[in-house]
C-alpha cells in the first residue's frame, strides 16, 4: 500500500480540481445552469500561460527572483485569458439564450457547440498533439512523508490553491459585489429589488469563475508542463464531478468535492489499479448522491427549497 | 388498491396529532381533525398558518414528523401521492397548477387515468384493457368536464383558458380521478363576485353528489355560506373546530384571524 | 418536493413560430385524411425508403462517401437512437447524458452471444433489448430521485463506466474488441434479404423496418396513459404526482424504453459491422446523439429524424471541409440555440414549453430570465 | 405630489392577463393600500412596479419619470425599494448582511448616511440589533418581515412597497408591525401596502384601492371603505 | 492464395527524384512485366490512403499519407498507367470505416495503403476482402489481423507478437533489468504489446513487477507512478503511444525514478522527448519493426525528398507508407491494372524497401520483419538506432 504518496498526490491533483469546481459551482449557484463549456475556458488559460513563457523567451527553468516573475506573468496572463473567454462565452452562448427563456437543453447544446469550435480553433491553430511547457519551477523534494517525496512544485500547487480559494471565499463571503452573487443565487428576484444588476452579477460570476480556471491551468501547465486542445476536457469533468459531489453551488463543497475526488483516485488507483480508476470514482458520485442527494455540503448558496 | 366506501356521515378523513417539522420549523403542530363523509369542511387561518401544508401531508407530498393520517380507516402513512389519489382523495392547488400546455381534454384525462392500471405494454399493444380503460378515462374526464360546466374548446391549450376557466377545469381534472374526497385549497382566489357565487354552487353540487369536501379558503362569505364545519389553524395549531356559528363567535379565532376590530362591531 | 413554483403563470410570447404553425397544420391535416389515404401514405413513404440507397440519389447525398453505408450508419443508427433518446429526453424530459451505453450494450450482447455461443441475430435480438432495458431500469431506479442536473452527472457517469467496463474485461475482448460478429441469417435467396459483408442495403432495410416499429410503439405510448403521463411530469411533475401519475414508474418506463430502443439499435449495428471495440461507444455518440434530438426539436419525432439525418449526413456530405467541419458543427450548434431554441422542428407542445422556459423538464440551467421571475400570488411554501 | 402614477397598466402572464387596466397614484407622504382577495392583481401590481414583471400597456411614472420600461435594479437607485411578499429574506446571510444588501445601490460616497440608516433600521427593530450576526433563515416569521421591511429602508427609498406585511404573523407582531409602517410613514416615508387583513391595513392607510381580478373596483379615503358594508363582506369576513 | 515463385523487385520510386535511390535501389532488381494480364491498360489507376487525416489521431494518418504522396509523385513522373491517389478520411473512428471500405470497392481502387490502425482495420478488411482490394497496412501490427484468413490483406510491418518478445528480450538480456513494471494505455495496440510483454518477462526469469492500465487522456498518473515506486521495479515497459508515454515518464522521472523506460514503436516519435522534456529521457528506449531509414543511402534520400515535399522531416510510418505505397506501385509498373493482378503480384514477390526487404507470408504478413530499437538522444531531441535486437541481445 501507498498510503502517504496517496494523500500527498490526492492532494495535488485535488487542489487542481477544486479550482475547476469553482467555476462549475459559481456559475450553477448563480443561474443554475452548468457551463459545459468551462473545460475550454480552462485550455484557452493553459495556452495563455503557454504564449506568454514563449513571448519571454523561456526555454530554461529561471532561478532566483526570476521565478517570482514569470510566475506573476502567466498567472497573470492565464487569469486573464481564461476569465476573458469564460465572459465571452457567457455573452455568445448564454445571454442571448437568457434573454429569450431558453430551455436548459438548449443551453446546454449551445454550450456544446461552443466546446466544439474553441477546441477545433485550437487544434487547426496549435495541432493536436500534446504541446510541451519549459520547467519553470525544479521539482526539488523537500522532505519524506514514508514513501512519499514532497516536492516544491506540489507544494505549491496546493498553497496557490488554498489562498486563491481564501481569497474567493473572502470576496463571495465579505464585499458587496461578493453579497450580490451570493443574494441572486439566494432569491434572484428579491436580489433585482435590493437594486442587483443581475446581468453584471452573472458577468461577474463568469469572470470569477474563468478566473479561477486561469489558476487552476497555470499551476497545471507549471505541474504537468503540457497543454493540448482537448486539455479542459477530462479535467473539466472532473472538475464538474468534484463540484457536484461538495453540493453543487456550494463553494466550500466544491472544494471539498475537488479535495476528495482526488483523493479517491490516487486511492482507488493504489487499490483498483488505474484502470478502474473512473469507475472507482464515478461510483463514489453516485454513492454519495444516493444517501446526500444534494452532494457532502449540500447546496447551501442556493435558494432555500421548499 | 381498494377505494374507500362509506356511509354518510362516518369519518373519511382523519388527522391524529400531525406534527410536520421542517428544519427547525414546525409548519404544522399536533393537528387532529376529521372529516365526514358527505360533509363541506372548512379549513381557515391566516396566511402561513400551516393550511397549505396540511393538504400536502394528507395528500402524501410531506410526511408527517409525528402522527398520523387515515383515509376511511386505512393508513395513509408510507404511500406515495399518486396511490393516496389512487385511494379516492383528490386535490386542486392554491396557485392553479394545471399542465400549461396539454389540451383541456389531457388536463382532464390525467385525472382520468388514475383510475387505469395498464401501463406501457398495454399501450404498446393496445390490449383489450387498454382500450376500456382509455374509453373509461375520456369518459370520467368528460364527465368531469362537463359537471363542472366548463364550456372551453376540448382541444385548447390550458395555458388559454381565462382564470375562471382555468380553476373549473383544475377541479374538473381532481373530479376525473373519481374521488371520495376533494380538497379545494383556496379555489375562490381571484375570482369576481359572480363567479364566487358559481363556485360556491359548483363546491355544493359536488357535495351533493357524494363527494366529500375540503376547503381552504379566505373569503369568509364563501366559507361561512357552504360550510358545515370549519377548522381553524394559527401558527401550525388547531385553535378552533366547530359549526360556522360557533366559529363566528369564538374569540380565539376573532384574535388570530378575523381580527379585533371586526368582533367589536 | 418543491411546490412553490406555479407554472402557469410563466410569462411566454404568444406569437408562435411561423414555420411552427406550418408545422401544426400539417399534422391536423394528415390526421384528417381518411384512413386508406394515409395508408396510401406511408406506402409512399416505404417505397421512397426503398429506393433510397439508389447510387443517382447517393452521388448527389454523398459523392465523398457510401451512400448506401452511411443510410445504414450513421444515419439509419443515428435516427433510430435518437428516437429512442427522444422518449427519455423529449417525451419524459430526463437528461441522459451517457445514452451510448445503451447502444454499447446491444452492441456487446450481439456480439458476445454470438461470438461465443453461436446464437443468431433473430435469438440475440430480444435479448440485446432486454439486456439493454434492464441495464436502464439499474441506473435508473437509484438515481431518477435526483434533480434533473444530477442526473446529467451520473449518466455521463454511466455512459463512461460502460465503456471503461468492456475496455477492462476479458469475456469483451478488452480494447482489441469482439471481431467475427455473425450477420443476420439470410432470408430465402433475394438480394436485398441477403446478409453478408458486402451488401449495406439489406442492413439498411432492416434497419428501416426496426425505425418503423419504434415510431409505431411510440405513437402509441404517446397517445396513451403513459404519453400524458410523461407531459404531465415534464410539465409539473409534483402536481402530476397528485393527479395520480405514477411519476416514479412512468420516468423508469421512459428510461428502460430509451434503453430498450438504444439496445436494439447497438444489436443492429453490431450485427453488420463484424467487428466492434469500445471505441465504437465514445461518450461524443451520447453528446452527437443528444445533439440530434435537441436540433431536430426535442419531443417531435419528425424534428428528432431531421435531427439525427442532418447530424449523421452533413459531415458526410462536406468530407471536403475535413477539419473544419467540427469547428462549422459548433458554431452551428450555437446559432441554431440562439435562433431555434426549440429545433427547426418544434413540437407543439414543446414549443410552447420553450416558451416557458420550462422546456427541460428540471432546472438545468438558464431559470433566471433579465426582469422575469415566476412564483407569483402565492402564500405557503 | 403625485410621487407614483400607474395608468392604465396591463399585465399578462403568457396568454392570461393577469392586470386588466389598473390605474393607481400614491402622493408624497402617504399610505396607500390596495386590498382584495387572493389572486386579485395585488402583487402583480406591486412586482410590475418594481419592474419583475414586463409591462404590456400602460405606464408607471416615479417623480416624473417614465419607469414603465427600466430594468429594475435602476428604479431602485431612483428611490423605490419594495419588501416583497413572504419576505424573500436572503436566509443564507446574517441580519447584517440582509441590511447591507438593503444598501446595495448606495455609493461609498453616502457611507456616513447609510450608517445613520443602520441605526435607524436598529432603533425601529431592536430585535434586529440584538441579532446582527444571525443567520436569517434561522430567524421566526416575524422577525424575518421584520428584517424584510429594514432591509427595504436601508435603500433610503421615497417610496417604500409592502407586500403583505402581516402575512403570517401572530396577532401582536401585526399591530406592532402596522405601527412600524405609521412611524416609518411619519418619518418621512411613502408608502404603498399590498395587504389581505383589510381591517388593519385600511386603519393605517389614507386612501385604498380594491382590486378585483386584475381591476381596480374601488378607490377611496381608507375610512370610508372601512365602514363601507359592502366591503366589510367581502374582505372583513362578516 | 496464390503461392508462385518469389522474385526480388524493386521498388519505383528511384526513377525521377532522386539519383541516389536509382543507384542504391535500382542495382538489385530483375524486374519483371510478365505473370499479370495486361489486356487494355487504361490510362490511369487509382489507389487510395485509408487513415485518419483529420481529428485526433491525424498525425500518423499524415505521416503515412505523405509517404504514400511522395511514392505516387515519384512514379508519375515516368510512368505509362498514371496513378491517382484517393484519400479515405476514417477520422481513426472504426465507426467510419465501413463506408470507406466500400467507397474504395465503387471507386474500383486498385490497391490501397492500409486502413492504419488496427481498430479500423478489423472493421474494414473484411469489406476490402469480399471487395477484393488488396490493402498493405504499413502501422496495423495487431497480431490478430493476420490470422483471419483475409488474402488481400498485407502488412509490411512486423506485428506486436514480434515486438513484444523482442522488447522483454533487450530489456531483461541487454539492460539487465528484471524487475519490470508493465504499464499500457489501455488501447488496442498498447495492451496488445504490453501484453505480450508481460507473458514473456516470466520465460526470461524476469518478474513482473507491477501491472497496470492508465487512462491515455487523463492527466495525472500519480497512482501509476507511485505504484511504480513501491513496487521497487528497475524498468518500465509502456504499451501505448508517445503522447501519453512522455507524460507517464516524465511523471516518473520526477518522482525520482531513474531506471530505464521502454516503449513501443507509438511511442517512437520525437514528440516522445519534447513532452517529457530532455531532462526525463536517458535511459529511454523505444522499439519498432521499422528500420532506421536515416543512415542508409535510399533511406537519406527519401528523408531528403520528403523534407523538400513537404517542408518537414518523415514521421513515425512515413517511411512504412512511402514503402507500402511503393509495392503497389511496382506491381502496378509490372503491369498489374487490377486489384486481384496485383494480389496475386505482391504474393509472388518480394520488394527492396527502404526500410526493409518485404516478402510477404502466405496470411499476409511480412516474412522476418526484424524489431529494431531505438534509444532517445536528449542532444538531438530525436531517436537514434541501436540497431536489430536479435544482434544486441545476441
Amino acid at each position: 500500500m501507498q498510503i502517504p504518496p496517496s494523500i500527498v498526490d490526492g492532494i495535488t491533483t485535488g487542489a487542481i480540481y477544486a479550482l475547476m469546481a469553482l467555476g462549475y459551482t459559481l456559475v450553477y449557484g448563480v443561474l443554475r445552469l452548468i457551463n459545459f463549456a468551462h473545460s475550454e475556458v480552462f485550455m484557452v488559460g493553459t495556452f495563455a500561460s503557454l504564449f506568454t513563457l514563449h513571448a519571454l523567451g523561456i526555454t530554461k527553468t529561471p532561478t532566483g527572483l526570476a521565478i517570482v516573475g514569470v510566475f506573476i506573468l502567466i498567472t497573470v496572463a492565464a487569469v486573464a485569458g481564461s476569465s476573458i473567454m469564460a465572459v465571452l462565452v457567457e455573452r455568445i452562448a448564454y445571454r442571448p439564450l437568457r434573454k429569450r427563456n431558453s430551455s436548459s437543453l438548449a443551453n446546454l447544446i449551445s454550450a456544446i457547440g461552443v466546446s466544439f469550435f474553441l477546441q477545433e480553433v485550437y487544434a487547426l491553430r496549435y495541432g493536436r498533439d500534446l504541446i510541451p511547457f519549459p520547467r519553470i519551477l525544479n521539482k526539488t523534494v523537500l522532505f519524506h512523508i514514508g514513501l512519499a517525496e514532497v516536492r516544491l512544485d506540489k507544494v505549491v500547487v496546493v498553497v496557490v490553491a488554498l489562498v486563491m480559494m481564501f481569497f474567493l471565499d473572502r470576496f463571495v463571503n465579505g464585499t458587496r459585489l461578493g453579497r450580490g452573487i451570493r443574494a441572486v443565487a439566494q432569491d434572484s428576484s428579491t436580489a433585482v429589488l435590493m437594486g442587483v444588476n443581475i446581468d453584471r452579477i452573472v458577468t461577474l460570476t463568469f469572470l470569477l469563475g474563468g478566473a479561477m480556471a486561469g489558476v487552476a491551468a497555470m499551476l497545471y501547465g507549471m505541474f504537468y508542463e503540457v497543454t493540448q486542445y482537448n486539455i479542459g476536457f477530462v479535467i473539466g469533468i472532473k472538475g464538474f464531478t468534484a463540484a457536484v459531489l461538495g453540493g453543487i453551488g456550494n463553494i466550500r463543497g466544491a472544494l471539498l468535492g475537488g479535495f476528495v475526488l482526488g483523493l479517491v483516485e490516487t486511492f482507488g488507483g493504489a487499490i483498483f489499479h488505474a484502470q478502474w480508476v473512473d469507475v472507482v470514482s464515478f461510483s463514489v458520485l453516485v454513492l454519495v448522491l444516493l444517501f446526500r442527494p444534494t452532494g457532502i455540503l449540500g447546496e447551501s448558496l442556493q435558494r432555500a427549497k421548499a | 388498491m381498494s377505494r374507500v366506501d362509506l356511509p354518510k356521515g362516518e369519518t373519511l378523513l382523519a388527522l391524529n396529532s400531525v406534527l410536520v417539522r421542517f428544519g427547525g420549523v414546525v409548519a404544522v403542530n399536533q393537528v387532529s381533525f376529521e372529516a365526514k363523509v358527505g360533509e363541506i369542511l372548512a379549513v381557515i387561518g391566516p396566511n402561513g398558518a400551516g393550511k397549505t401544508t396540511v393538504f400536502n401531508t394528507v395528500t402524501g407530498v410531506y410526511t408527517p414528523t409525528e402522527g398520523d393520517i387515515s383515509f376511511g380507516g386505512r393508513p395513509l402513512a408510507g404511500l406515495k401521492p399518486h396511490q393516496i389519489t389512487r385511494l379516492g382523495l383528490a386535490r386542486t392547488f392554491q396557485n392553479i397548477r394545471l399542465f400549461p400546455n396539454m389540451t383541456v381534454l389531457e388536463n382532464a384525462m390525467i385525472g382520468g387515468d388514475a383510475a387505469s392500471k395498464s401501463t406501457v405494454f398495454g399501450a404498446m399493444f393496445k390490449t383489450p384493457r387498454q382500450r376500456r380503460e382509455e374509453a373509461a378515462s375520456r369518459t370520467s374526464a368528460l364527465e368531469a368536464l362537463e359537471f363542472v360546466g366548463l364550456n372551453a374548446p376540448l382541444g385548447r391549450e390550458a395555458a388559454g383558458l381565462s382564470y375562471g376557466d382555468q380553476r373549473r377545469l383544475e377541479i374538473a381534472r381532481a373530479l376525473a380521478t373519481k374521488p371520495q374526497l376533494i380538497l379545494l385549497d383556496e379555489p375562490a382566489a381571484g375570482m369576481n363576485p359572480a363567479e364566487k357565487v358559481d363556485l360556491q354552487k359548483l363546491i355544493q353540487k359536488i357535495r351533493n353528489s357524494g363527494v366529500t369536501v375540503i376547503l381552504i379558503e379566505h373569503d369568509m362569505g364563501l366559507v361561512m355560506k357552504i360550510s358545515d364545519r370549519i377548522v381553524v389553524l394559527d401558527f401550525g395549531k388547531k385553535i378552533a373546530d366547530g359549526l360556522p356559528e360557533e366559529i363566528r363567535e369564538s374569540p380565539a379565532v376573532i384574535e388570530a384571524y378575523l381580527g379585533a376590530e371586526d368582533a367589536a362591531s | 418536493m418543491s411546490m412553490s413554483t406555479s407554472r402557469i403563470s410563466h410569462s411566454y410570447r404568444s406569437a408562435k413560430v411561423p414555420i411552427q404553425k406550418a408545422n401544426d397544420t400539417m399534422r391536423q391535416r394528415w390526421r384528417g385524411l381518411p384512413f386508406p389515404v394515409r395508408v396510401l401514405g406511408y406506402i409512399v413513404l416505404i417505397g421512397v425508403a426503398m429506393l433510397l440507397p439508389a447510387q443517382s440519389i447517393g452521388n448527389i447525398m454523398a459523392p465523398q462517401s457510401d451512400w448506401p453505408t452511411i443510410l445504414f450508419y450513421p444515419i439509419g443508427s443515428y435516427i433510430l437512437l435518437a428516437l429512442g433518446l427522444n422518449v427519455v429526453v423529449g417525451l419524459a424530459g430526463m437528461l441522459d447524458l451517457g445514452y451510448v451505453a445503451f447502444f454499447a450494450i446491444g452492441g456487446y450482447t450481439m456480439a458476445v452471444l454470438g461470438v461465443n455461443y453461436n446464437w443468431t441475430f433473430w435469438e440475440i435480438l430480444p435479448v440485446g433489448i432486454a439486456v439493454a432495458a434492464l441495464s436502464g431500469v439499474i441506473l435508473g431506479a437509484p438515481t431518477l430521485r435526483l434533480r434533473g442536473d444530477y442526473l446529467a452527472i451520473v449518466t455521463l457517469g454511466f455512459g463512461e463506466i460502460i465503456q471503461r467496463v468492456v475496455n477492462n474485461l476479458s469475456v469483451t475482448g478488452g480494447p482489441t474488441g469482439i471481431s467475427g460478429i455473425p450477420h443476420p441469417p439470410s432470408v430465402g435467396s433475394l438480394s436485398f434479404l441477403t446478409y453478408g459483408v458486402l451488401d449495406p442495403r439489406p442492413y439498411y432495410y432492416l434497419e428501416v423496418v426496426m425505425i418503423a416499429i419504434v415510431i409505431f410503439f411510440s405513437i402509441r405510448l404517446e397517445n396513451s396513459r403513459v404519453g400524458r403521463g410523461w407531459v404531465a411530469l415534464r410539465e409539473d411533475e409534483d402536481a402530476a404526482e397528485i393527479m395520480g401519475v405514477p411519476t416514479f414508474t412512468f420516468k423508469i418506463w421512459a428510461f428502460a424504453i430509451g434503453a430498450s430502443v438504444g439496445g436494439l439499435s447497438g444489436v443492429v449495428y453490431a450485427s453488420k459491422v463484424i467487428a466492434i471495440t469500445p471505441e465504437n461507444y465514445p461518450l461524443l455518440l451520447s453528446v452527437l446523439i443528444l445533439v440530434c434530438v435537441v436540433l431536430g426539436g426535442s419531443g417531435n419525432r419528425a424534428g428528432v429524424i431531421l435531427g439525427a439525418f442532418l447530424v449523421a449526413w452533413l459531415p458526410e456530405r462536406f468530407r471536403g471541409l475535413a477539419n473544419y467541419r467540427i469547428l462549422f458543427f459548433g458554431a452551428m450548434l450555437v446559432i441554431m440555440m440562439i435562433f431555434r431554441p426549440g429545433g427547426l422542428l418544434p413540437a407543439r407542445r414543446r414549443a410552447s414549453e420553450f416558451a416557458h422556459g420550462i422546456g427541460g423538464g428540471q432546472p438545468l440551467g438558464g431559470e433566471i430570465q433579465s426582469g422575469q421571475f415566476e412564483e407569483d400570488e402565492e402564500g405557503e411554501k | 405630489m403625485q410621487l407614483l402614477e400607474i395608468k392604465d397598466l396591463e399585465v399578462f402572464y403568457g396568454k392570461i392577463q393577469a392586470l386588466r387596466g389598473i390605474s393607481v397614484y400614491v402622493n408624497s407622504g402617504e399610505i396607500v393600500s390596495l386590498i382584495g382577495a387572493n389572486g386579485a392583481g395585488k402583487t402583480t401590481t406591486l412586482k410590475t412596479i418594481s419592474g419583475l414583471r414586463k409591462v404590456h400597456s400602460g405606464s408607471i411614472t416615479f417623480k416624473g419619470e417614465d419607469i414603465t420600461n427600466m430594468v429594475g435594479h435602476k428604479r431602485v437607485q431612483l428611490g423605490l425599494c419594495q419588501a416583497p411578499e413572504g419576505r424573500g429574506i436572503f436566509p443564507g446571510m446574517t441580519v447584517v448582511e440582509n441590511l447591507e444588501m438593503g444598501a446595495y445601490t448606495r455609493k461609498k460616497s453616502d457611507a456616513d448616511k447609510v450608517k445613520e440608516d443602520f441605526e435607524r433600521v436598529f432603533s425601529l427593530f431592536p430585535r434586529l440589533n440584538e441579532r446582527r450576526k444571525q443567520v436569517a433563515g434561522t430567524m421566526s416569521g416575524g422577525e424575518q418581515q421584520m428584517l424584510a421591511i429594514g432591509r427595504a429602508l436601508m435603500a433610503s427609498p421615497e417610496l417604500l412597497l409592502l407586500d403583505e406585511p402581516s402575512m403570517g404573523l401572530a396577532p401582536m407582531l401585526v399591530s406592532q408591525i402596522f405601527d412600524i409602517i405609521q412611524e416609518i410613514n411619519r418619518q418621512g416615508t411613502t408608502v404603498l401596502v399590498v395587504e389581505q387583513n383589510a381591517t388593519k391595513a385600511l386603519s393605517i392607510s389614507n386612501r385604498a384601492y380594491v382590486l378585483e381580478t386584475g381591476t381596480v373596483t374601488r378607490s377611496a379615503d381608507a375610512r370610508e371603505l372601512l365602514e363601507d358594508d359592502s366591503i366589510r363582506k367581502a374582505y372583513l369576513g362578516e | 492464395m496464390f503461392k508462385g515463385k518469389s522474385r526480388k523487385v524493386a521498388l519505383p520510386s528511384f526513377i525521377a527524384v532522386s539519383g541516389l535511390i536509382a543507384a542504391a535501389c535500382g542495382s538489385s532488381t530483375t524486374s519483371s512485366s510478365s505473370g499479370s494480364a495486361t489486356t487494355a491498360a487504361p490510362a490511369s489507376l487509382s489507389i487510395g490512403f485509408f487513415g485518419a487525416l483529420t481529428g485526433p489521431n491525424a498525425q500518423l494518418g499524415i505521416n503515412i499519407d505523405d509517404g504514400v504522396k511522395l511514392a505516387v509523385s515519384q512514379y508519375n513522373q515516368n510512368a505509362k498507367v498514371k496513378v491517382t491517389l484517393v484519400n479515405l478520411d476514417s477520422q481513426g473512428d472504426p465507426a467510419q470505416a465501413p463506408q470507406l471500405a466500400q467507397k474504395a470497392i465503387s471507386d474500383k481502387l486498385v490497391g490501397l495503403v492500409g486502413p492504419a490502425f488496427s481498430g479500423e482495420s478489423l472493421v474494414a478488411d473484411p469489406i476490402l476482402e469480399q471487395g477484393q482490394i488488396v490493402n498493405v497496412t504499413p502501422s496495423a501490427t495487431n497480431p490478430a489481423l493476420a490470422t483471419k484468413g483475409w488474402k488481400y490483406w498485407h502488412r509490411i510491418v512486423g506485428n506486436d507478437n514480434a515486438q513484444g518478445p523482442a522488447a522483454a528480450q533487450f530489456i531483461v538480456k541487454k539492460l539487465g533489468s528484471t524487475k519490470v513494471a508493465v504499464i499500457d494505455d489501455a488501447s488496442a495496440y498498447g495492451k496488445g504489446i504490453a501484453d505480450i510483454v508481460r507473458s514473456t518477462l516470466p520465460t526470461l526469469s524476469a518478474t513482473v513487477a507491477t501491472s497496470q492500465s492508465i487512462d491515455p487522456t487523463a492527466p495525472d498518473y500519480s497512482s501509476t507512478v507511485n505504484a511504480i515506486m513501491a513496487s521497487g521495479a528497475t524498468s518500465v515497459f509502456y504499451g501505448g503511444y508517445y503522447d501519453a508515454a512522455g507524460r507517464l515518464l516524465k511523471q516518473l522521472r520526477d518522482a525520482g525514478f531513474t531506471g530505464q523506460f521502454v516503449s513501443d514503436d507509438g511511442s517512437l516519435d520525437p514528440k516522445l522527448i519534447s513532452t517529457a522534456g530532455t531532462s526525463a529521457v536517458s535511459n529511454t528506449y523505444a522499439t519498432c519493426a521499422c528500420g532506421d531509414v536515416s543512415t542508409t543511402a535510399p533511406g537519406k534520400a527519401f528523408t531528403s525528398a520528403y523534407q523538400s515535399m513537404f517542408s518537414t522531416a518523415p514521421g513515425t510510418y512515413s517511411a512504412e507508407g512511402y514503402d507500402a505505397a511503393n509495392v503497389i506501385l511496382t506491381a502496378i509498373k509490372a503491369g498489374n491494372t487490377t486489384s486481384t493482378a496485383i494480389n496475386s503480384y505482391l504474393g509472388s514477390h518480394s520488394f527492396n524497401g527502404i526500410t526493409k526487404t518485404i516478402q510477404f507470408s502466405s496470411t499476409g504478413d511480412i516474412k522476418g520483419g526484424g524489431i529494431y530499437v531505438y534509444q532517445a538522444q536528449a542532444s538531438s531531441s530525436t531517436f537514434s538506432s541501436l540497431g536489430l535486437v536479435s544482434s544486441l541481445v545476441g
